[in-house]
């Protein structure tokens, strides 16, 4: 055997060298953008030259085949660049406007869809899931896969108040973060415990530690040194699953699917939010998940009806109220959506503020 | 001037300046000549002046009480008696005004006439609860002082662990913006709980303050642990030429600043016309607008009440805003009320039998969580109730089936 | 000695007795009110009747001379009825306009400051303080004629912004409430214990429970049973007090006055708020608190100067930012305004929102 | 096709509809005849239809790595090896991106190949953390996949317990509203710490984001625990011509609803002549209006960084959004930048030394206090740290005399 390499520490690389020369020609230099369409962006430098962007939707999870026909795409019309989203779209740039048609056609022909823009709703941040976590209990691109079919029109179109931005999480650790919609897995039952395993594979003080309502202490069971769950105190977390594979959280049954609305990181208006629970107890239906897609549509729909320009998801039920919402997606409302945990006080109305 | 007036260099510095001195009016009681009251407002004028000159206060507690009540009287004994004798003992009356702090001068001379006769001549219009209160007698004077207020009609208030003396705005006796009748739910409600005034056995104190809208000028939301608020169900009315009025007076731009931009739901509009375009769904009954456009707006004519439960301060766990209990209901009829002392009633008792000992309302639904406590109460869950859902993941829901077929049950059983 | 009298335990009179028969026919019945004048409010009934008030302060811990006065005055004016606020105001009630200048002449003369209405600064809720309460750490009363001595312009004109109330309290435990602007004792020293006492007044378990930090414990002290304090924890607010008065917080020096700025009981405009502390260390400066009334003049004119029509204190500063509340006002911003009480999490800003 | 090819009923049902499909790019790369990726694919085609049947996950971690370094690859190996060994071993290479994901198509191509050659063909463009994953690598293949991923100038992203790969907004490459230049702070950052990337030694991870403005389109503010957002210190910058033609376009009411009514801190006046008033000392720099008035309005011209601290994910102890630690400081000249590393160092070194075991920067704040973590840093305390001073008496204050004069100080030196 040679003698291992030592790594070339180099850190990330420099952009620019990769980056259309229009855009290192105006870098910092901008003026304005606007959206000629769907799909579209225009940027303006000081100069006056336009950078028109074409952005689509990928599957984020490539093939090296899919990702040679970007490469294509990006050669033909673009001088071999192409840069890539936070969410995974995919975005060609040219100085060329009369290049912008063809490119959206090819693009849709080659079945990327283009949109992703302005008031749109985004791709689906996710998670690895079935096909890479060591801890998943639902396959992140699957839900994913099966709701973007349901939300293709409102990709590529711009007829939501606001951006629209979904994530998915496959366990509660909330990998997927804040959403407007966050679809996440909500288990209901305590950890199985494999107790035979336990001394072998797990810490056990920092299993005890890890859990955020002290409901895990340790037990001997079978001359064994093991763990054992308060089950009235344990929340169904799994935070003990991870440092403690015995300790499975995750069950084909009861392990569910929750809906959380609200979510947002920007301080545009608002300050941040949190999303919150709205529904809860759906079950992790592979290969499609119809019931949670039947939710997130339903309450797609009704916000794209009710809300105003400019209005995200979260600030739109603060000023329609909670009462309306329940009313509108006639979801139900029940004691699991009071806050409960530390400081949930503040998640009680303490006014006379109603919504009738 | 009596040889007996202590010399007070401090309080006299309270004497000038433009606004009502109470120290003027102190001495003024104590150079009454030979009254009784004289003599122990000198000697009060004497600890109140040490009290200044040494940056602390003198006065003890103690039981006074009356005949047949448990509380009313705040008990002060002096712990400088033996340098201010005739102020040693110095208690409090606790007296209930009628609803809306409402008098006429017969009953107000009347009252004078009693406490010169039997306390010190001061009295307090009113107590932070709201109570008259007869500052400054001594023990053997508490019980005829009581004999001959009660005999005019007044009753006594609430001290300690027990229900305390309400208080109300002026309601509809002189606000077109009252919801609700506040002085006849105060008395409809602190009338059937004298026994808990008067004969206190609770955790801890237990206050109801009444306020006919989302102004609450009673300061019911924070200072009791039952609020009572007017608010409405239906649409506001607008009078959309009054409106035109008032743009014409503010100007255009100040009326959006005023009105349009305060809105905190931004549940309001300006049309081209200079009319109102309100979206009432979004309205959160406020009061905003209305105050601003007294001629233009006001309340709906679907009125009622909202209740908020647990205000409170500090002590123990921090200051405490009363959250939603009952989000509206109606509050016209005989039967409208005594659904309401029901209420009150139910709080009460389920406070009784669950508080730990000093722990008010809102500290006990703290410990406990609303749910608990609306289900110990037989009051259904109301998205009125919350700020927001739970933004936290950590609760066991494998209940979740049964509680949303719960719901879907009242939805129908309330739409038939 | 005759035979005790059993109370009538009657509950509090019927209102209607004591009220101007304007305010009975009209009961339930208004339409609109406005302010003539500062000091007076007209309100309209259905039927077109007109009634005015005219408003005055008074020093709430009233002399009988002082009340039989206000009763002459109400004789001569308005056929003997008058009514209270909530804040010891004295409103007195006529149908007859021609009258109301005359008693705002004779409110005046006889000492009585007409005002109160509107956008002023109403009188200074407060509590007992050395004149009657068993544990104050300062005289309510007192502060409150300093105070409304020199804010006697702000009573008589509405030219505050919105209303401004103002509270005062002698001890932490808060008894003014929530206010505009709150004026409380702060303590800053753990209490004094006189050891010898406890046992004999105080119920130990009791007082341990009262403690919001758990800073009490048991402890024999000179053979005899008592309670100590772990100085560390303690946050010297003196709730052991009340129920143990050998654990005396009150100190001439080290008893100081806080202020504090922004609560507000209404849900109008904004959801009920608490106050803020922005100042503390002022002396306890008996009779005329001089520097208390610096601070909360200052705080008053730099609200006066800068607020919109109808902001309360706290919506002016949520809006301007606290920045410049600190700037405005010259007052310190310290490590003591950082909240880290259960929950003081939600008081640091998370958001990129800022002002400079 | 080859007769190797797992029965994927379920999975199937993922190929149709109108969304690109993974499925089918899976399927694709197990038919790419002998290739050594195809083989891989089919046994992980095989293992992911049996996970959408029994509704669980199969693989376990481990340990894999490459000579010098301490983290980057995920080891996964297959809990169902001896029904699908092909797949038994498939491991994840994080190679980090240039900043703001820009690519040649040379470089992309250069990546297929060697991933079709060392790996399972299957490339995610991009993880959550910002890395472009290379999934699907046999253990003796990833030493020679990375040595050549590494010749191309490419390095390995972090995983586990340090610095983790950082994420950027497009910035100044293709938007006018990004403040400073998110990609070579996002640099400057990333590649002063690759010890801490590459040999993970800290009590749990560290994320940096960088956005360009207050639109937060890295997601900084709770997916960092050291968010960087780009705002501005001076006046936006309006251009009045321009606005007029907008209120034009939306017309008047709708401007007002769109642009006036939503501004958070109602900073926003509409003059009769519709022109806007900018109250600029309320603005809260928050891009409402800026985004909707794209050609009107800007940002002010003095323009820099904010730094929050503390963003993170739902363990332990719920969700938290970053809290401002650094209000504002230019990042413009060299020293600028070398400010920014070293205060990215400080805060590092402190969580080193003072996180507990598994705790993120947010907890440890909430654990010992900001005012704690400010003095650990060395950093002054800012009125805009706060969203509003303690509401509660609960503190000892003996202290405060000394505290102000430091503040007075402070304020004197800094007009000096």
């Amino acid at each position: 055997m040679s003698e291992l390499r030592r790594p070339v520490e180099c850190g990330v690389p420099d952009s620019k060298q990769f980056m259309h020369p229009a855009l290192v020609r105006n870098y910092g230099k901008w003026a304005f953008h606007d959206r000629p369409r769907p799909g579209v962006l225009r940027h303006v430098s000081d100069s006056g030259e336009a950078v028109f962007t074409v952005k689509a939707g990928t599957q984020r999870q490539m093939d090296v085949h899919t990702i040679r026909k970007l490469c294509d795409i990006a050669d033909t019309f673009c001088d071999g660049h192409v840069r890539f989203t936070v969410r995974s779209s995919v975005e060609f740039m040219t100085t060329d406007e009369s290049k912008v048609e063809a490119l959206v056609k090819r693009l849709e022909a080659e079945g990327f869809p283009v949109g992703g823009t302005g008031n749109s709703v985004g791709f689906i941040s996710h998670t690895q899931g079935w096909l890479h976590c060591d801890i998943p209990g639902t396959d992140a691109s699957g839900v994913v896969k099966a709701l973007m079919d349901e939300l293709v029109h409102e990709f590529k179109s711009e007829e939501m108040p606001n951006r629209v931005k979904i994530t998915t999480s496959c366990c509660q650790i909330n990998c997927g973060g804040q959403g407007d919609i966050a679809i996440n897995v909500q288990h209901t039952k305590p950890p199985v415990i494999n107790h035979a395993l336990v001394a072998g594979v797990c810490e056990r003080p920092a299993v005890i530690a890890r859990c955020p309502v002290a409901a895990i202490r340790p037990a001997l069971v079978d001359g064994k040194p093991s763990l054992e769950v308060d089950e009235k105190k344990c929340v169904c977390c799994g935070a003990c699953y991870p440092p403690c594979p015995p300790m499975q959280i995750n069950d084909p049954i009861h392990s569910k699917i929750a809906i959380w609305v609200g979510g947002k990181h920007s301080s545009t208006r608002s300050k941040p939010m949190f999303h919150k629970l709205v529904a809860a107890g759906l079950p992790n239906n592979a290969p499609r998940w119809p019931e949670v897609a039947e939710v997130v549509k339903k309450i797609l729909a009704v916000y794209k009806a009710d809300a105003r320009a400019w209005e995200r998801m979260g600030e739109w039920i603060e000023r329609i109220g909670w009462p309306r919402f329940f009313e509108l997606t006639e979801l139900p409302f029940t004691k699991y959506h009071v806050d409960n945990w530390r400081g949930g006080r503040a998640n009680l109305n303490a006014s006379a503020h109603l919504h009738f | 001037m009596s040889k007996k007036m202590p010399p007070t260099p401090m309080l006299d510095q309270l004497e000038s300046g433009p606004w009502p001195s109470f120290v003027t009016g102190l001495k003024r009681l104590a150079e009454d000549g030979d009254k009784p009251s004289a003599k122990i407002m000198q000697g009060l004028l004497g600890q109140l002046e040490h009290s200044y000159q040494t940056r602390k206060g003198y006065w003890k507690g103690g039981t006074v009480g009356v005949f047949g009540y448990g509380a009313g009287v705040i008990a002060r004994f002096s712990e400088q008696a033996a340098q201010f004798p005739e102020s040693a003992e110095f208690h409090t009356l606790r007296i209930m005004p009628a609803p809306g702090f409402f008098y006429d001068t017969k009953t107000l001379r009347q009252m004078c006439d009693i406490w010169e006769e039997h306390g010190s001549g001061l009295i307090a219009l009113h107590g932070q609860s709201g109570d008259i209160m007869f500052q400054g007698c001594r023990t053997e004077q508490v019980q005829p002082a009581w004999d001959k207020l009660n005999a005019m009609g007044f009753d006594m208030g609430g001290a300690g662990a027990g229900v305390r003396t309400a208080a109300s705005c002026v309601g509809p006796a002189r606000c077109e913006q009252a919801c609700y009748d506040t002085l006849a739910a105060h008395r409809a409600i602190i009338n059937d709980f004298t026994d808990d005034i008067h004969r206190p056995s609770l955790p801890y104190k237990m206050k109801f303050k009444f306020s006919g809208c989302a102004n609450d000028c009673a300061n019911a939301t924070q200072r009791a642990d039952v609020a009572i608020l007017g608010t409405w169900k239906d649409d506001m009315q607008v009078d959309q030429k009054e409106v035109q009025a008032k743009v014409k007076q503010l100007g255009r731009k100040e009326f959006i600043n005023q009105v349009i931009r305060m809105c905190p739901t931004q549940a309001l509009g300006l049309n081209d016309d200079d009319t109102l375009d309100v979206d009432n769904k979004s309205c959160v009954r406020c009061m905003h607008c209305i105050n601003v456009c007294t001629k233009a707006l006001k309340p709906g004519k679907e009125k009622g009440i909202c209740v908020l439960v647990g205000g409170k301060r500090t002590l123990k766990i921090g200051d405490l805003m009363g959250t939603v209990l009952i989000p509206f209901m109606k509050l016209e009829t005989e039967e409208d009320f005594e659904k309401l002392v029901e209420l009150a009633h139910n709080m009460l008792d389920f406070f009784a039998d669950n508080a730990l000992e000093h722990e008010r309302t809102g500290e006990m639904i703290e410990r406990i969580g609303l749910v608990n406590y609306l289900e110990g109460l037989g009051l259904e869950l109301d998205v009125n109730m919350i700020n927001q859902p739970r933004t936290n993941s950590y609760v066991r829901t494998d209940g979740w089936d049964e509680e949303a077929r719960k719901w879907a049950e009242r939805k129908t059983s309330a739409a038939e």
